[in-house]
């Protein structure tokens, strides 16, 4: 443990010179500011009560510190000020410590009244170095208050600047597939034998005049042909058994998926 | 005499930028250059002039010299004042850093509104650092480079009477110090791996009633 | 040597003002001390530093040396690499030059966005060659030197004749292998109203990660 005086080392005063909270009084005892507001909780005024017996923290009289709280509270009570429950809590809690630390040794609890006591001062210590230290640390040269920043800084600034790239192959193999694509296509289609729709549906109605029976759509081709017109004869009889069955003139089954089509004609 | 390029270039751009810099943020500016003794040299350089260069955790700016702000402060003065609560949780913070709501709190035995920290946040000195891996995971709090920056630390370790509070164990919790100053004498510890809690049982529970269950 | 008391109040306040200030507001705000002297100081002592005090306009204020701009302004490459969209324009303006833009997109096919050739330009492959002397004047574009040195072509002449494209394959209508090397699927549908389509998406896609300190 250190005994330098760190916990007395600030005054509550300069502490103030942060805040504007009436915690601590101008002189002594009497010009208590009787406003808890200006507290920050009962532990809080603790503090205060206690740095006012002028002593190190380690060595205040905790049987002292409760009289003065219960005091206090009690003053604030006769005047009718309004005191948050924290503070009558603490009040009470202070109140049996104080007795508790006043019975004889051999009835004590367990905590015993000297460990709530010391855990108290543990305690107190604690929010006092804390107190100082934010003292001392608002104290410090800051920012925008002691020391300052340039007003105008240029400030530093990263240009982005793009390096394209291109090379030899792209360029020439891009112009080759442009002509190409946009070269005016010709299609040459070549002249082959074909068998138009209307001489099928001519076919193929002529045909199923013939018979009630069904008949195989390829049975209406033309036999032993050029193989290229029986391709073209079987798309155009295709559509003209379509034309035939649109106009109620034949009707079409089929068994199976891409299976044989077959073709009757209807009794009108 | 002439100062070196280098020391001319680190100068030059930390006179315009806009932030601090770190070492490597310079380096990186100025082609990969090692800039560490420009630092020194120019810290040295300024350290009598109107002007100072100073680290602030790890990175550098330029700024008035402290004897100036009497003439400086009557112009401008653009700190915040923050309110006693906050001036005691940005201490506590930066104190006790990770730390916990619930820390916070039982420490200064009140609770801590979500508005005082949302300021410090705000400010630019306090942010969350996590969460702390126990039961509730709850979130913890740090302090950044520029709360150094504005209270002109170099590091955490020049926080005043850091090094006195550390030594005089009151930075350690209640319950730790309690354990620490009653172990030689006392067998029976069964508090001390109960921080904060072994109150449930009434009596001193009046001084941990503030704490928030974040 | 330290500076005196007012050359390092000149210094701080200057540093610290947002703007520039004369000689006569800096010495009401120095308590009506004589601060020419001062100035001439400062500025004799900044001279050579990387920061310079200067006086514009009977204002005085701090600024970065003139030699370090180029610390303030950086540029940084990025290599990029040419959309279909522009490969094709730097085609046909490179095999037909000079030609108008309505020549380059009746060559294409296709409507050609301003952005196309402002990134030609910008790559400084093409400029505007003058006006063609027709109705409505239109801009011409023609390659300049540093198209042919990228290229590495001694002059236009070098680039391959029709029959040796066909010859090499290259006016094949589609080159699929050339569509799935390069992944530029730009389908030649640039719309007139949307400028950096093709340098928004197409080029993306191809753009190389690494980048170059200028």
């Amino acid at each position: 443990m250190t005994e330098d005086g760190l916990m007395l080392g600030v005054e509550v005063d300069s502490v103030n010179d942060e805040w504007e909270g009436p915690g601590a009084a101008p002189s002594v005892d009497e010009a208590l500011y009787l406003e808890l507001d200006g507290w920050e909780g009962p532990l809080d005024l603790l503090l205060d009560l206690a740095r006012r017996q002028k002593v190190d923290l380690r060595e205040i009289s905790i049987l002292a510190l409760v009289d003065q709280y219960i005091a206090y509270i009690e003053r604030a009570e006769a005047l009718k000020l309004e005191i948050a429950a924290d503070y009558l809590v603490m009040a009470a809690w202070l109140a049996y410590l104080k007795s508790a630390l006043l019975l004889p040794k051999e009835e004590q609890e367990d905590p015993s009244p000297e460990e709530l006591a010391l855990r108290l001062q543990l305690r107190l210590q604690r929010l006092g170095a804390m107190r100082e230290a934010a003292a001392r640390l608002m104290a410090r040269d800051r920012v925008g208050r002691d020391v300052f920043l340039r007003g105008a800084p240029e400030g530093l600034r990263v240009d982005r600047v793009n390096a394209w790239q291109c090379d030899w192959y792209q360029l020439v193999s891009t112009y080759g597939q442009m002509k190409a694509r946009n070269e005016p296509v010709v299609h040459m289609v070549r002249e082959r034998p074909v068998m138009t729709l209307d001489s099928a549906l001519d076919r193929v109605s002529a045909m199923l005049g013939v018979t009630l029976d069904w008949m195989e759509l390829r049975s209406f081709l033309p036999q032993h042909s050029d193989p290229r017109l029986r391709r073209s004869a079987l798309a155009s009889s295709f559509v003209a058994a379509l034309e035939l069955a649109r106009l109620g003139r034949a009707e079409i089954r089929q068994q199976e998926s891409f299976g044989p089509l077959h073709l009757r004609r209807l009794a009108s | 005499m002439k100062p070196d390029e280098l020391v001319r270039g680190v100068e030059a751009t930390l006179f315009a930028a806009e932030e601090p810099m770190t070492a490597e943020q310079l380096s990186a500016h100025l082609g990969g250059a090692d800039v560490r003794e420009a630092l020194v040299e120019l810290a040295q350089h300024y350290s009598e002039r109107g002007i100072r260069l100073v680290e602030r955790g790890k990175r550098w700016q330029f700024q008035t010299a402290p004897d100036m702000a009497h003439l400086l402060r009557r112009e401008k003065e653009q700190v915040r004042r923050l309110s006693r609560a906050a001036t005691e949780v940005l201490a506590i913070v930066a104190y006790h850093e990770p730390v916990s709501r619930a820390e916070i709190e039982a420490i200064r035995g009140v609770q801590t509104s979500s508005g005082t920290l949302d300021v410090l946040m705000e400010a630019g000195w306090v942010r969350v650092a996590g969460r702390r891996e126990v039961p509730g995971r709850p979130v913890i709090y740090a302090t950044t480079p520029e709360f150094l920056s504005h209270f002109g630390l170099e590091s955490r370790k020049d926080l005043p009477g850091l090094d006195e509070l550390k030594a005089a164990g009151l930075l350690d919790p209640v319950d730790d110090a309690y354990e620490a100053m009653t172990s030689l004498d006392d067998d029976d510890s069964e508090a001390a791996d109960e921080p904060f809690e072994e109150t449930e049982d009434g009596d001193d529970a009046v001084l941990e009633n503030h704490e928030e269950s974040a």
